[in-house]
C-alpha cells in the first residue's frame, strides 16, 4: 500500500544524522519533525528567522511574534537564537544548512524542481524555496508521486516554471525512494505491497531500479 | 535632535502618493499595524510596496489591498489574500516576485551602501529573465540591485527616543533590514522607553538608522496559523 | 598667532549642528569632543562598532572591552549602540553618517587627501580612512599648514599615496579656515594675529580669498 | 552534536602550517589570547593571517610574528608594532592592507555565501591596483572577493554549548563577522553555558557558525591606550 503523509515523513526522518541542521518545508517535511529518530539531535531552522524551532505551543501559550515560516505559532528550544532574514538565508546561502527537506509539484530527472507557480492559475510567490533550492547542500523531496488525474509528477522534463535547476538529490514518494543521479531516477526503496512495475508505470522520467531495491522499512 | 512624533499620523505625515515604502514584517507577524492604518485613513495611492508578504483580505497591507491604494507590489510570497490575486490576475496590480533571500539582502545593502550583489537564489528560473548573470567557481549568480525606498516603515517592541531599536522573537524578521534601508525611516513601537533603559549590546537596529518614533496603540497582532498541541 | 591644537579642535566643533552623526579620526579630531557647543546634541560615531561614545572613564574604571577607534578606554552614553564592523561601515558607506573630521599629511586643492603612508618610511595602513573618506558628505580635515620643515599641506596635487579622491571639504590649519571648492583652496577665515600674505605664502595649492574673509572667532 | 572542547590546543589541534586562519578583534581587544598562545607554542608556519591589526610586539598576533609564523598578513592598520614593520620591509613577510571596512565585509559575505561586492572604499588609491572597477549612479566601486578562510578563531564573552555566541561592547567588532566566515570557526569565551541559558533575542552569532568552543582561561584583556579623567 502506497504510503500516508505521515509515512513519508517518518521514512524522510531516517535521513536525518546527528548534528544536522535542517529546513523543513510547509505541509509533509514539517511532519518530519515528529519523527526524528532516537538519539539523534537535530536543530531545525525557520527561514524567517530562528533556529532551534520547537513544537506547537501548548493551547493558550501562542505567540503573535514566535511563528515559523509557514506562519504557524511555534514555541523554542533551549539554546536556540532569533536573527533577522538576511542572516538566515546567509546561512542558507553559505552551506551551513546540512538537510533541505520540500515540496515539489514536479521534479525533474535531472533533478530541477517546480514548486511556486502554476501559469494562470496560481501565483502564490516563491518565498524562501528558491533560495534554499539553489543553496542547499542536500535536498529530499517529500511528495506524492503523482497528482489528482494520475499523472506522474516524476518527469523527464519540468512543464511547470522552474523553482531551481539541478538540485533535487532525493524524493521520497507515497510508492518509493529514488535517488535523483546522473542518469536519472534510482528507485532505492519501494513503498509495502507496491510492486516496481507499478512504480515504473507511475514514473514518466527515466528510471532505473537500484540492484539491491527493496521495501521501505520505519 | 528630537525623532519622537505623536502618533502615526504625525510620522507618516509626508508620504505622498507614489512613494516607494518597505513595510516590515513576515506574514502579518512584526507588522506596523498603526502605520499601515494610517495610510489607509490618508488615501494616498499609486503606491509601492516592498513587503515580505501582502498581509491578508482584511488586516495588515490587505486594507491598502482593498483600497487600491498600491500600483506596484515588490514581495516573496503572497498567498492568503484573494484581492491581491484578483488585481493581480486582472492586470490592475503591478507584481515583482523576488525570492526570500534575494529581498532580504537586497534590503540590507541598500543600508549598507552596496549598490549590487551576486545572489545565486533564482539562476535558471523566470526570476533571472533580464538579469546579468556572472560565474565565480562554477557557480552562477544573478546580480542584484539595492532597494531604493523613500521610506522604510518598522515595527519593534522596544525603542529609545534616540530611535535606538529591539525586536521581539521572530517579529524582528525583516524589520532591521528596512530599518537601514529606507532614505527615511520609521519606527513604531509597542514601549518607548528613555535613552539608557535599553543595553547597548543588545540593540538590533542602531538609532542612526531611524528618523521617527513613536509608541503605537492597539496592537492586535493577530496571528495566521494558530497552531497548538494539547496539554497532556 | 597661529592656532593650537586645541584652538583647531574648538574651531571646528562650530561646524556641528544639532542632530548629527558624527566620526572623529585620531589626533585633534577626538579634541573636537570637548568643545561641543551648548544647546547642540550630536552622536559621535567610533567606527569600531559604537555610536554614543562618551568621555574617557574615571581613573579606575577603565574597561578592556570598551574602546574607540584609536584603542583608547572610552564609555558609552545613554542611549548608545554597539554593532559589529560591517554595520559600522555599512553606516558610514550608506550616507548616515553626519561629518567626518580627520587628520591629514597632504590635501591636494581638488580635495584629494593623503593620510596613509609614507612610502619606505611608514606603513602603518589605511585603517578606516579609506571607507571614511569615500563614503563621508561632509569631510573636514585638521591639520597643521605645514611640515615641520615648513613645506606646505596644501598642495596643487597630492605627493603622497592617496587615500580618497576630491573628498576633502573644509580644511581647519593652525593658520585658517579654508573651503575646498571647484577652483582651489578659499580662505574665509585667517588666525588671529595671521596675515593673509603669510598664509598665501605658506599654501602651496591654488588660494583665492574670500571676499568676506574674516579673523577666526570661537 | 558535541562541539565542545576541552581547551585551545584540543581546538586548534588540526590546523595546520599553511593554513589561512581569521582571527576576530580590534587592536588588543577582543582577541581570542588562549587560541593564539596554543598556537605559538604548537609552533606551525607559513600561516596567512586575517585580522583588522596584528596585535603589539609582545601581546596577541604580535606574538607569532616574533616566532616568524606568518607568511602573509591581511590587515588594515599595522601600527604599534616593530617587529612587523622589520618583516615587512625586509620581505620576510607578505602584507596586503585592506580597508577596514572592506576587511569586515568581505568576512561577512563569505559567510552570506555571496562571492563578491562592490564598495567605495580605495577607488583611485593603490588599493584599486589590479582590481575590476564598476561604475553605479556616478560613483565608482570596487570589485572586493569574499576571504576564504580555512579556520576562523574567535573571543566571545559568553557562549552555550550549541555555539552561540554573545560578545561584550566593542570586543564584537570583526568577531560575529569572521565566525560566519570559516570554513571551521573555533569560538573561545569568558562563559560558556548550557543551552537555555542565554535569551535568544540576544545572540549575537547562531551556533549554527560554530563548530567548536570552549571555555578559555586566564585573560589578560591587555588595554593598548590606558587613557583616563580625573575624578573631581
Amino acid at each position: 500500500m502506497a504510503l500516508n503523509k505521515e509515512q513519508i515523513a517518518q521514512r524522510i526522518a531516517k535521513e536525518l544524522q546527528d548534528g544536522y541542521y535542517v529546513n523543513l518545508g510547509i505541509g509533509i517535511p514539517t511532519m518530519v519533525a515528529n519523527y526524528i529518530p532516537d538519539g539523534i539531535n537535530v536543530v531545525l531552522q525557520s527561514e524567517n528567522g530562528l533556529l532551534g524551532m520547537g513544537p506547537f505551543p501548548f493551547e493558550g501559550d501562542e505567540d503573535a511574534d514566535l511563528i515559523n515560516a509557514g506562519k504557524q505559532t511555534i514555541t523554542t528550544l533551549p539554546g536556540s537564537a532569533i536573527f533577522d532574514s538576511a542572516m538566515s538565508f546567509g546561512m542558507i546561502r553559505s552551506g551551513r544548512v546540512d538537510l533541505t527537506v520540500l515540496g515539489a509539484m514536479e521534479v525533474a530527472e535531472n533533478g530541477d524542481i517546480a514548486n511556486w507557480k502554476i501559469p494562470g492559475k496560481m501565483v502564490k510567490g516563491m518565498g524562501g524555496a528558491m533560495d534554499l533550492v539553489a543553496a542547499a547542500k542536500n535536498i529530499i523531496v517529500a511528495m506524492q508521486h503523482t497528482d489528482k488525474a494520475g499523472n506522474s509528477k516524476l518527469l523527464p522534463k519540468c512543464s511547470l516554471p522552474i523553482t531551481g535547476l539541478r538540485c533535487v538529490k532525493k524524493i521520497v514518494s507515497d510508492l518509493g525512494v529514488f535517488d535523483v543521479a546522473a542518469g536519472g531516477f534510482v528507485l532505492r526503496e519501494y513503498a509495502p505491497g507496491v510492486t516496481v512495475e507499478e512504480i515504473k508505470a507511475k514514473t514518466a522520467g527515466k528510471l532505473t531500479i537500484a540492484a539491491d531495491v527493496k521495501e521501505i522499512s520505519f | 535632535m528630537n525623532k519622537v512624533v505623536a502618533n502615526a499620523e504625525e510620522a507618516i505625515k509626508d508620504i505622498e502618493s507614489g512613494a516607494t515604502i518597505m513595510f516590515g514584517g513576515f506574514g502579518l507577524c512584526g507588522i506596523p499595524e498603526n502605520c499601515i492604518q494610517a495610510i489607509v485613513k490618508k488615501g494616498i495611492n499609486n503606491l509601492t510596496c516592498i513587503s515580505n508578504n501582502a498581509g491578508v483580505d482584511d488586516f495588515g497591507i490587505g486594507l491598502m489591498l482593498q483600497k487600491r491604494q498600491l500600483k506596484k507590489m515588490i514581495a516573496s510570497y503572497v498567498g492568503e489574500n484573494a484581492e491581491f490575486e484578483r488585481q493581480l490576475l486582472s492586470g490592475e496590480l503591478e507584481v515583482d516576485l523576488v525570492p526570500q533571500g534575494t529581498l532580504a539582502t537586497r534590503c540590507m545593502i541598500a543600508g549598507y551602501g552596496i549598490p549590487f550583489v551576486p545572489l545565486l537564489a533564482g539562476v535558471g528560473t523566470e526570476v533571472a529573465e533580464g538579469k546579468e548573470t556572472v560565474t565565480r567557481n562554477g557557480k552562477q549568480y544573478l546580480i542584484e540591485e539595492a532597494f531604493d525606498a523613500d521610506f522604510a516603515i518598522v515595527k519593534a517592541w522596544k525603542g529609545d527616543k534616540l530611535g535606538n531599536l529591539i525586536f521581539r522573537d521572530t517579529a524582528r524578521n525583516f524589520n532591521p533590514l528596512m530599518a537601514m534601508a529606507g532614505k527615511i525611516t520609521i519606527a513604531e513601537v509597542e514601549e518607548l522607553v528613555e535613552p539608557g533603559t535599553l543595553d547597548p549590546n543588545t540593540i538590533h537596529t542602531p538609532g542612526i538608522y531611524v528618523n521617527r518614533i513613536f509608541q503605537g496603540v492597539t496592537y492586535e497582532k493577530r496571528i495566521e496559523q494558530r497552531t497548538t498541541r494539547k496539554r497532556n
